[in-house]
């Protein structure tokens, strides 16, 4: 009940300073978009894997919503989020098949291998693809209303917002879920979780395929929000601001990676326009920083206290 | 025609693959016995590059002889690398037995300071000096010019530092302690081999060689931000390809993906950048630990 | 009645050393045997051979009727094989309880993205479990958190929440003091009758086997020198000079 | 729950970080403010920073003065900067904050052609003025008929049917030829239109090698080998920076540029950076007029200040993005005094604004640059010139210097350039003027 209350505070809030600020709007559908982004690293740190390469399926989905927004003009924008994600969903149980007969390392290697040569492809197959440049993505209707700039973009942060929502709650329920608990068992013990009867693999596959969801849904919301999707998306440096992210918020629960991410943003906005020129120094900085005194992250400052409070899990 | 093709290839892949095989080397040395992956490498990498390169315009004005020129680049890279190898040991150290993801992201930061530092450093204008190029001359083959230092000294610079670091694992006594402790830690520390220092040697080895690539890089190519973070991708797919800790395999993968881009310039352009990745990816799926990594069975 | 596991002509070395050795052996439902040996007799190798984790050069392994040479630990512990470990294997970063309540979904097959963990288990199940194992009290408390002898029981624990026909326990009193030991025992014997599990244990404690054993089985270098009621092998003189070193 | 503990304090952080900035600066309609924000983007980090600092430079300086003199109309200008290199997603995010929050009445935006495609729309939906100040491709303003986007220089169009006309005037009998561009937008298009164009004035000519390495590649060994193989009478390469400098030392070390006629379309950026590695006798193009020894403009006493003041404070000799910057700002300052006249002498509101600029005259530092009414792209003369050794400076000089007048060779409002390349005749050839002429 409370949390609800607090729910709608937060949406409140979000909303009203977008209102308030109107150029607050695109930095508060970024740092979203990269939310979601996260929460789908945070899904594999909690089975122990990091990935190097999952902004791809940010990008698969991104270029779907772009060459469908060109082949069919007149098609709506929750329908182009909807395939979006789904192509990423495809992409991430095929991919995924393969990868998660890999730990740690290789896991991750493998997956930024994958990215790798998707970047490349985009950027280099020109005529298909525009190439570095990328592609436009015209803005589309929103539930059927043709919206100018301005209320496309109040509509896509509502969008936005709500779907994040969804995200935490769903994937917290996950985490509290059998398979999300097996998950979690994969970091710890994965021999014993075979000699349970349950398969480490398959356990992971879901996890995995979730994860790219999530990445495909951040990805098709940030084209649209962009009105461009470029290889970029899906380079290994994109990757690493995920996981800069998902460490950021830490892995003890799903929200974490939301309030890295807008903290993510806005560090950087700052930075980028305070020190213009070394925003990547203070950003660097401060990832260290934070991996010295909290290894997990934000939400593992908040388990902590909760546990100095005495309040139950 | 496609006789000659194949040959001329095979020359242009040649210097790209020695600095491949250079900066993946030090990237596979320090994972094999520190088992941290460095993403600060590709900094290395820069560094070496930038830092051969200004010595060169310092000292080498008008030197004419191409053996004070080499000495300039090399001396450059050994001095980046010791820098640059004690600050990131001298970090990682704060995040010994930490879990290696962690790690393995500390040096990502590490990476984005050094890109920045790089910029304010040596500024955004490209960079190199050529002397050495100049002095070393060309040759013809097939009705094609090349620069003797492409097409012989950078090569031949791989293999020697190639055959000098075995010999140093195998011949010494620093060099077999290393050994010692890729192979087991544990087992090594108990026998009294200083881990620690071991540690530290490798990093500051490893590091060297990332710089020296940079530093056999900067006069033929132009010195610009961000050339830091392509390199490490590509002495990553080296690496994992090859097997983490590999030194044979490295030098072996590294010319696969060298020759592999320049035959694909002749035969498909398209396919030139994403060939290296590809290689990865094949090889990964179907050699999970590498392609000259030995299994050994997974303990419970 | 039909024997629970047999085994025919299993063999298998490292290298030179013959680990086992065409061993013949058939075992009935509701025995308790011991496994007796020095180390390196074979005793954790046969095991590892019969659940999976390691594949015989030659022979075969028959349980409940099946042929299941060779298959996954996995498909094994499905068709009523389980077994805990010399070192206990846990989740470590889990509680006492949600290691139980895993367990008993990965029996149930019931593995859900949706239901809470919780919700997935029969928590009365899981509180006789608990109970069973003396671990009521502690089964909020992280596994890392638990003292060798305990996280041996859970270890157990786990694997008879699996409702195993045989359950195999690899040394399950190692590790743990002299004091505990027959404490654990007990606990352990009395979760065994409670299910009625057919149990196979390695065991060194001359006590312990003569006390809980139905049926002792030596090992001597890869071979079984001698198999039978405890009585008459604890008192076999071949057995008493190269096994129990009297 | 810890959610909503969480929840709370990141809407503190948010509020905490976004207190502060509420700061708009509101002045009734008409009365003149005391300063005016302009928000100006450029590339401070990557690659493209070899345009993007010196041309940050040329700004500072250029306002510095102007301030200095009073401002325009004694309103003072004071300029945010914004990184390009932070790429596209933050860039559209920093440029809407400069615009509502710092409430910057002027954007001056951008080098990289993606991101003034980008932005264009961007613009044109909050109603205020752009200046695409350096970026090339002509599809940002084609077909788009927007009310405050202006360019202050040539397109890619003028720029290439110029670059093809000179190779053809200086070198009107060549067999083959081939390129070796940089693998993005600019490098493939600038190549389409180049193509094209020759393909209509010399039908011939015979394209033997079309390359795009990497951008940002390192090593050309594999180009240079094959372009030795294939001995192109012309080798025409659009690209710029670090590739453009690596590719040329490559080439040249291994004798390249004895057998082919080198065509460095962009090459006057990259003149003081290669010193001796240029021999003599290579085509070089300067994306406008502008060039710091250009005869026409040597000796004016504005363009030598600049130069000698722009010299000292950089250590280094203006390049075209410098001079692009400077085209910018004084289309910018001729704009509000044209506005201002209009608005019988009161400070114009954005619309105001924007109006000034359709047909807006002007001049930089070199020759005038006029502004179409009907689609706002400015028309931009374009200069070639042949390098040669100079007693007087460190790196290889330009000579037979030469000048391309934008009009004949610009799509004309309206049409579309893919069509309009196909209908270029050789008649054109007679727009290419030796500088003397001029003089």
């Amino acid at each position: 009940m409370r949390s609800l209350l607090l729910n709608t505070a937060a949406v409140v809030v979000i909303i009203g300073l977008a209102m308030a600020f109107p150029w607050l709007k695109l930095p508060l559908i970024l740092s979203l978009c990269y939310g979601l982004a996260a929460l789908g690293i945070v899904v594999l740190l909690k089975a122990g894997q990091i990935s190097f390469g999952h902004a791809m399926y940010a990008c698969i989905s991104g270029y779907v919503v772009a060459f469908v927004g060109h082949r069919f003009p007149g098609m709506d924008g929750v329908l182009l989020i909807a395939l979006g994600t789904l192509a990423s969903v495809v992409a991430g149980m095929l991919i995924g098949a393969f990868v998660v007969r890999y730990r740690e390392i290789f896991f991750g290697m493998l997956n930024l291998a994958i990215s790798m040569v998707l970047f490349t492809v985009l950027g280099k197959f020109y005529a298909v693809t525009g190439g570095t440049d990328g592609l436009r993505i015209n803005r589309p209707t929103l539930l059927g209303f043709e919206l100018t700039r301005d209320p496309f973009e109040i509509a896509l942060l509502v969008l936005v917002v709500a779907i994040s929502l969804a995200a935490i709650w769903g994937v917290q329920r996950y985490f509290l879920s059998s398979s999300g608990q097996a998950l979690a068992a994969i970091k710890t013990n994965e021999t014993r979780l075979e000699y349970l009867g349950v398969s480490a693999k398959k356990v992971l596959w879901k996890g995995y395929v979730l994860s790219a969801s999530l990445c495909g849904l951040s990805g098709s919301l940030f084209g649209l929000s962009q009105g461009l999707v470029t290889p970029e998306m899906g380079y290994w440096l994109r990757s690493g601001e995920f996981v800069f992210i998902a460490i950021l918020g830490g892995a003890g629960h799903a929200v974490g990676a939301f309030v890295g991410a807008i903290l993510y943003e806005f560090l950087k906005m700052y930075a980028a326009a305070l020190v213009s020129g070394s925003w990547q120094l203070v950003l660097g900085a401060i990832l260290i920083v934070i991996i010295y005194f909290l290894p997990k992250g934000i939400t593992g400052l908040m388990n902590r206290r909760k546990r100095l409070i005495g309040g139950a899990a | 025609m496609s006789r000659d093709i194949f040959i001329l290839a095979m020359l242009d892949g040649m210097s790209y693959a020695g600095l491949l095989f250079l900066v993946a080397l030090g990237l596979t040395f320090i994972f094999g016995v520190v088992r941290i992956l460095n993403v600060a490498h590709g900094s290395l990498y820069a560094f070496g590059g930038y830092g051969a390169a200004s010595l060169g315009l310092w000292l080498g004005q008008g030197s004419e002889s191409a053996v004070a020129s080499v000495l300039l680049l090399v001396t450059g890279a050994i001095a980046v690398g010791i820098v640059l190898g004690t600050v990131l040991m001298l970090l990682l150290r704060q995040f010994q037995d930490r879990d290696p993801i962690l790690q393995l992201l500390v040096t990502f930061g590490a990476f984005m300071i050094f890109e920045d530092l790089q910029r304010m450093i040596w500024g955004t204008q490209p960079y190199f000096v050529a002397d050495v190029v100049n002095q070393m001359g060309t040759s013809e083959l097939l009705g094609v010019v090349y620069m003797n230092y492409q097409l012989l000294f950078v090569p031949g610079a791989a293999l020697a530092v190639y055959f000098l670091l075995k010999w140093f694992l195998n011949s010494t006594l620093m060099g077999r302690q290393i050994i010692a402790v890729t192979h087991d830690r544990e087992v090594a520390t108990a026998l009294g081999i200083n881990a620690r220092r071991i540690a530290y040697l490798t990093f500051v080895v490893g590091a060297v060689l990332g710089a020296l690539g940079g530093a056999l890089a900067s006069p033929t190519t132009s010195l610009v931000p961000g050339i830091g973070a392509d390199m490490i991708v590509l002495s990553f797919a080296v690496v994992a390809s090859a097997g983490l800790g590999q030194i044979t395999g490295a030098l072996i993968t590294a010319l696969l993906i060298g020759l592999s881009r320049s035959f694909c310039v002749y035969l498909a352009p398209e396919f030139e950048v994403v060939m290296p990745y590809l290689i990865m990816v094949l090889v990964l799926l179907a050699r999970p630990q590498g392609l000259f990594t030995v299994v050994q069975a997974r303990k419970i | 009645m039909t024997a629970l596991l047999q085994t025919h002509d299993l063999t298998l070395a490292f290298g030179g050393l013959v680990v086992a050795n065409g061993i013949n052996f058939s075992l009935e439902q509701g025995e308790r045997l011991a496994v007796i040996g020095q180390n390196g007799a074979g005793k954790t190798t046969f095991i590892n051979i019969c659940s999976g984790l390691l594949k015989p050069r030659k022979g075969r392994v028959i349980f409940a009727g099946r042929d299941i040479t060779a298959q996954s630990p996995r498909k094994i512990v499905r068709q009523g094989m389980a077994r805990s470990f010399q070192l206990p294997q846990l989740f470590l970063e889990h509680t006492v309880r949600e290691c139980l309540q895993l367990s008993a979904v990965a029996r149930a097959e019931s593995l859900s993205s949706w239901s809470s963990l919780a919700g997935g288990s029969n928590a009365v199940e899981i509180d006789r479990m608990l109970d069973l194992i003396s671990l009521r009290d502690r089964q909020h408390e992280l596994c890392i958190n638990l003292p060798e002898g305990q996280r041996k029981l859970l270890d157990v624990g786990m694997s008879l929440l699996l409702q195993p026909k045989l359950l195999i326990l690899d040394e399950p009193t190692s590790g743990v003091s002299t004091e505990e030991k027959h404490g654990v025992m007990e606990i352990l014997m009395r979760a065994l009758d409670d299910q009625k599990v057919t149990a196979i244990f390695v065991e060194h404690d001359v006590d312990i086997v003569k006390r809980y054993a139905t049926r002792v089985a030596a090992w001597i270098s890869g071979a079984i020198a001698a198999d039978g009621s405890p009585a008459s092998v604890l008192s076999n003189p071949l057995i008493q000079r190269e096994v129990l070193g009297e | 729950m810890s959610p909503s503990r969480l929840k709370l304090m990141c809407v503190r952080i948010m509020t905490s970080a976004v207190v502060g900035l509420s700061t708009l600066p509101a002045y009734a309609e008409g009365d003149k403010p005391d300063s005016v924000k302009i928000g100006i983007t450029t590339f401070m980090s990557g690659s493209a920073s070899v345009f993007g600092m010196p041309a940050k430079a040329a700004a500072e300086l250029y306002i510095e003065e102007l301030n200095a003199a009073g401002g325009i109309d004694g309103v003072k200008v004071d300029p945010v900067y914004v990184d390009e290199g932070v790429g596209g997603d933050r860039l559209l995010s920093e440029y809407r904050r400069v615009v509502q929050e710092q409430g910057a009445k002027v954007m001056i935006a951008s080098i990289s052609s993606g991101n003034c495609n980008t932005l264009a729309p961007v613009a044109e939906d909050l109603k205020i003025v752009n200046i695409l100040w350096d970026c090339g491709t002509e599809k940002a303003l084609e077909g788009h008929s927007y009310k405050y986007v202006f360019r202050t220089q040539a397109n890619a169009v003028t720029e290439m049917v110029a670059s093809v006309l000179y190779l053809l005037k200086v070198n009107p009998d060549f067999k083959t030829i081939a390129v070796v561009n940089q693998d993005y937008a600019w490098g493939r298009d600038s190549w389409e239109i180049f193509s094209a164009v020759l393909k209509q004035l010399k039908p011939d000519v015979k394209v033997v090698a079309e390359l795009f390495p990497k951008f940002g590649a390192s090593d050309f060994s594999a180009e240079v080998s094959r372009l030795q193989v294939l001995r192109p009478d012309v080798v025409l390469t659009t690209s710029w920076g670090g590739d453009l400098d690596t590719f040329v030392r490559q080439a040249s070390q291994r004798g390249l540029l004895k057998t082919s006629k080198f065509f460095l379309a962009l090459g006057e950026t990259s003149l003081e950076r290669l010193g001796n590695t240029l021999p003599d006798g290579v085509l070089i193009g300067a994306r406008g007029d502008h060039y710091f020894l250009n005869p026409q403009y040597a000796k004016d006493a504005r363009h030598q200040a600049f130069v000698a003041k722009y010299h000292e404070r950089t250590g280094t000799y203006p390049i075209y993005s410098v001079y692009h910057m400077v085209q910018a700002l004084d289309g910018m300052k001729a704009a509000y005094l044209k506005a201002i006249q209009a608005n019988g002498g009161k400070w114009p509101n954005e619309e105001q604004l924007a109006d000034a600029f359709k047909g807006l005259e002007f001049r930089g530092l070199t020759s005038q640059i006029r502004i179409r009414p009907e689609d706002g792209q400015g028309l931009e003369s374009q200069l070639f010139g042949i390098t040669t050794s100079s007693p007087d400076y460190k790196f290889k000089v330009l000579k037979d210097i030469v000048i391309v007048p934008a009009d004949k060779i610009t799509t004309p409002p309206g049409e579309k350039s893919p069509e309009w390349v196909k209908t270029v005749t050789p008649a054109l050839l007679d727009q290419v003027q030796p500088v003397s002429a001029l003089q």
